[in-house]
């Protein structure tokens, strides 16, 4: 499907700012749902996220002691600019990206790395312990997963013959579902994309029991606000690309809704599989395996081509 | 050693009903012995006031307003009461027992917390005696406290 | 950035007293080298209530429940080893209908307990499936013991000289229907705590202490036998009706956390045994004796196996209506001791899951004397306190 | 071990440093030992490695307050023995059935212990609650922080004596 837009509208309103912001909201609620529902739980009902952001947004903003006020304030709106930008390269809600050019694919990979980074360096700002330990496991974790996801997204773009979003997602919808042809590189993928949320079960730089929130302790109002925004609208943009690629394109909204969906039930039911990974069982699992695997795949394309 | 130990577990969850309780829209029915609101029968009451001595958070108070017409009024502190039933036990004379039925107790002030029991003419009774002492702390949600 | 500018100065996490992996209050300094802990220390007493001074000015009735309320999980067992140890003291012999109720209630508080503990020590490792599923069949107990005594924790169901209430068969079916469908839930938890990769990951090796260790550093209950030491009031010094329903000890010889977790879980089959032996063969009889307000004077030891180990009642009679002294000695106390001592060594990720190894209850720990400071006893309206808001962030 | 073996154990090993006959009730035995000779008494039940330490429980027996009108009573010099007027810390050692108890007295004005803690190391959590709560000096305990005492409690005031009737009054 293809509409052109206007500039404007499609930054403020589609597929930019607000569809994404409300989108964003919608698959966090699904995912919490889901979660919930794996655990024999009712789970919030649909409108909590929303609430959340709006009760955040409300309250003070308290800036602690020791941190440097512009990135303190500064960090949040690069990770929820970075994301958002992120959404424009990619077929979102099935329609082709507002903005396309040779190799967005590897722009739209950094633009998201730029959520991590920026918690990292939010929690690296603070004189907080558990802000620093999360930050320094925030930012472990960006290098063991970041190499195998990027490999991982590259098979199909390889099959495609091109770095475009938009082409991989032509040639997929032309051709066998990916995840048949590379199921090796849709599992890293998968993963890598959890691993990138922080979703349990590799959600150590966040575990509540040991760090509090990790880099996000000294966050209130509207900082945690635009993070949590911020992270839901990479969640969105992440099942997009992932489902674009491996799961036959996205061609329109109704497929884009069901192959997302779908992805979401998978990524929630892994959510609640596991037991939290130790920050070393994560890089030694991304190290030792998901990077094996994703050359493997990688190797083998190469040669088939 | 396998992994997802747990997925028989939450793949059939999803086709089930959750077993969250949607409590205060849907109660279940309190079992029989349950511990709520102290009950008085100021007909059996012969004012022995062991129930105010062995209990052990001073949530009692047997009020005589005539001894030898056996006319008492029980104050209790809902409050204070820690729900262990030493008095029902304490009681030889069954004049106190605990409801099943009320055990939604609380409350935003603190009248709430301040019941009497026994007869209506007694507790009007001990109100006018009351009003008429300074000093001395009113009666209940009959007459709630000033303070 | 303390470490980069003064590379020596050592990294302290502090864990608690408010920290989501506590429960309850208490405060842990975790001195960290990057990932690993290189010392730990411990500092109690945030839910100090003077419990221990507290029952010197109650009666012999009302100090049991004062002493009840010490923990809210294991609440029984400290009722009965103050009920057992002023019955001795009085020479009063509670009826065995009565011993067997209060064995029976003991035993389903302690599946409660473990059932408890599963889920609270697989959320602090991050596994809350297990934790939302533990805590779902442990509701069946809760509900089994508040259709049986009335309360759903404090469940007061002792009086002095015996319990407060009957069996009946309509409770003993309620309680066998629960435990039946306990038992296969519980074998379902033993495969996966001891099949899944992950939770294994996180448990295997972890906290390792050898027997030796565990015998000098004195610890008791599960935390003891995990590490295959066989300390188990229940079975050396039997109480109440224990001689008449014997348990089996159970051990595990790993010591580590994984072993901790299948001592439990299998202490969970040993209490339905009994609960249901206890059921078919109750003895019949009075409920309960009746004591005189005064107890004689003399002192006295109770032990009782609460579901953390042994618990440790010291009892000293004046001969009045109060305690002269009552001595509480919880479980969790000797069990700290482990968790400083394996600390050290092991990644901070396993810290939370090695204080919630022992199972630890902080309000056990912290008894003993309210303060009462008249200069800051004041009562603030929401007034003021808005205004005092806008003051200090002016 | 059955419960006869065990308390003729307890007794042979404390022997040395009884004074006056062990008293024994069913299942405990009271061994009255002089404050010096605690590290050994203790040493000599771990070295056979009989029980554990269960428990140190302090104890405050005031002298009882005089008739009206009567004299009050002389202490008597020589601390030994569950006597009044005197401090009493309980060392109780469980092993399966029998709790054994070495019991040392100490005077308010000199209430000093050793400290066990270098026999077992564990003992040191009891032996602050111990000072904190009584006051006796555990001397050379390794750790003599606040364990269970807020940290602006008053210095030498100890809530479980006998003595002590509320913070406001004792201050």
């Amino acid at each position: 499907m293809n509409i052109e837009l206007p500039p404007l509208v499609a930054l403020l309103f589609f597929p930019g700012g607000l569809f994404l912001l409300s989108a964003g909201t919608v698959y966090e609620w699904a995912d919490r749902k889901l979660v919930a529902r794996f655990q024999n739980r009712i789970g919030p009902r649909w409108f909590q996220p929303v609430a959340d952001v709006v009760k955040l947004l409300a309250k003070e903003e308290i800036v602690p002691d020791g941190v440097n006020p512009v990135l303190f304030h500064g960090l949040p709106v690069v990770a929820l600019v970075g994301t958002l930008t992120a959404a424009l390269y990619v077929p979102m809600a099935g329609m082709a990206p507002s903005y396309s050019f040779t190799g967005d694919l590897i722009v739209t990979l950094y633009l998201l790395s730029l959520m991590t980074l920026s918690m990292g360096l939010a929690g690296a700002n603070t004189l907080d312990r558990f802000s620093l330990i999360g930050a320094t496991r925030a930012l472990t974790q960006l290098f063991s997963y970041e190499a195998p996801f990027l490999m991982a997204l590259l098979g199909p773009a390889i099959a495609a013959g091109s770095w475009q979003i938009s082409h991989v997602d032509a040639y997929a919808q032309g051709h066998w579902w990916m995840v048949l042809t590379q199921p090796v590189g849709f599992l890293v993928a998968l993963v890598g994309l959890m691993g990138k949320l922080e979703l349990p079960p590799f959600d150590s730089p966040e575990a509540e029991t040991e760090i509090v929130a990790g880099p996000m302790t000294e966050y209130s109002g509207r900082g945690w606000a635009l993070f949590r925004i911020g992270r839901d609208v990479e969640l969105l943009v992440g099942l997009t690309l992932m489902a674009a690629f491996y799961l036959g394109g996205l061609a329109n909204p109704i497929e884009f809704v069901l192959k997302t969906g779908g992805l979401l039930l998978v990524t929630a039911a892994l959510q609640s599989l596991f037991c939290r990974l130790r920050i070393d069982q994560t890089v030694g699992m991304w190290w030792r395996i998901g990077i094996l695997l994703a050359l493997a795949q990688l190797f083998l394309l190469a040669f088939m081509r | 050693m396998r992994i997802g130990a747990m997925l028989g577990d939450i793949s059939r969850s999803l086709f089930k009903r959750p077993v969250t309780e949607r409590y205060p829209f849907e109660r279940k029915a309190t079992p029989e012995r349950l511990r709520g609101q102290l009950t008085f029968d100021p007909a059996k009451c012969t004012g022995c006031k062991i129930c105010v001595r062995d209990c052990p958070a001073h949530g009692i108070e047997i009020m005589v307003v005539d001894k030898v017409a056996k006319r008492f009024v029980m104050r209790f502190h809902t409050d204070r009461c820690t729900y262990c039933a030493q008095c029902v036990v304490s009681c030889k004379f069954d004049a106190l027992g605990m409801s099943h039925e009320q055990w939604e107790l609380a409350a935003l002030s603190k009248e709430a917390f301040f019941v009497s029991f026994g007869r209506e003419e007694d507790i009007q009774a001990l109100l006018t005696q009351v009003t008429c002492t300074p000093g001395v702390a009113p009666v209940g949600p009959v007459a709630p406290a000033t303070t | 950035m303390d470490t980069q500018q003064e590379p020596r100065k050592t990294f302290v996490v502090p864990i608690g007293p408010q920290h989501p992996a506590l429960k309850e209050p208490g405060h842990f300094e975790i001195t960290v080298d990057g990932e690993i802990v290189t010392a730990a220390t411990v500092r109690l007493g945030y839910v100090h209530r003077g419990i221990e001074k507290g029952v010197e000015q109650q009666n012999w009735t009302q100090a049991m429940y004062m002493l009840e309320r010490i923990c809210g999980i294991c609440s029984h067992v400290h009722a009965t080893a103050y009920a057992l140890g002023v019955e001795a003291l009085a020479g009063v012999q509670a009826p065995p209908r009565a011993q067997a109720i209060r064995v029976l209630v003991a035993e389903l508080e302690r599946v409660h307990s473990h059932l408890l503990w599963l889920g609270v020590a697989a959320h602090e490792g991050g596994f809350d499936t297990l934790f939302m599923y533990s805590w779902r069949d442990r509701e069946m107990i809760m509900d089994v013991l508040e259709g049986l005594t009335g309360n759903r924790v404090n469940y007061s169901c002792n009086v002095l000289g015996g319990v407060k209430f009957d069996v009946d068969d309509t409770h003993a079916d309620a309680i066998r229907r629960a435990i039946d469908f306990l038992e296969p839930r519980t074998h379902h938890y033993l495969k996966v705590v001891t099949t899944d990769e992950t939770l294994i990951g996180r448990t295997r090796n972890v906290g390792t202490m050898t027997s030796l260790e565990a015998e000098t550093l004195g610890t008791v209950g599960p935390t003891a036998r995990a590490s295959g030491v066989p300390r188990d009031i229940r079975v050396d010094a039997p109480y109440a009706a224990y001689p008449d329903f014997p348990v089996k000890t159970i051990t595990a010889t790993a010591g580590d956390l994984e072993a901790k977790f299948v001592v439990r879980i299998q202490e969970l089959f040993e209490s339905y045994r009994v609960i249901r032996e206890i059921l078919d063969k109750l003895p019949a009889g009075d409920l309960a004796v009746r004591m005189k307000p005064r107890i004689p004077p003399g002192e006295t030891v109770s032990r009782v196996e609460a579901p953390r180990g042994e618990l440790f009642y010291f009892l000293k009679s004046a001969g009045g209506l109060n305690p002269d002294r009552v001595k509480v000695r919880t479980p969790s106390l000797c069990n700290w001791g482990s968790v400083l001592a394996t600390a050290p060594g092991h990644k901070l990720a396993d810290v939370p899951m090695l204080i919630a190894g022992i199972d630890p209850c902080f309000s056990c720990n912290d008894r003993l004397v309210t303060v009462r400071r008249r200069s800051t006893a004041e009562t603030w309206t929401w007034a003021k306190l808005r205004q005092y808001g806008i003051e200090y962030y002016r | 071990m059955d419960l006869e073996q065990t308390v003729v154990a307890a007794e042979t090993l404390l022997k040395p440093f009884a004074v006056g006959a062990p008293s024994r009730e069913a299942s405990r035995l009271d061994v009255v030992i002089r404050r010096a000779d605690l590290p050994a008494a203790v040493k000599a039940l771990v070295d056979a490695r009989w029980g554990y330490l269960a428990a140190i429980t302090g104890l405050d027996h005031p002298w009882p307050k005089p008739k009206p009108g009567a004299k009050p009573a002389e202490p008597p010099a020589e601390p030994v023995g569950p006597v009044e007027d005197r401090l009493e810390a309980l060392y109780q050692f469980v092993n399966g059935a029998l709790v054994a108890t070495l019991r040392v007295s100490v005077t308010y004005h000199d209430a000093r212990v050793p400290s066990i803690c270098s026999i077992i190391p564990s003992a040191t959590l009891y032996e602050r609650e111990l000072y904190e709560m009584f006051g006796i000096i555990v001397e050379g305990t390794p750790d003599t922080g606040r364990l269970l005492l807020p940290d602006d409690w008053p210095d030498n005031t100890y809530p479980l004596r006998k003595s002590f009737k509320g913070l406001n009054s004792a201050v």
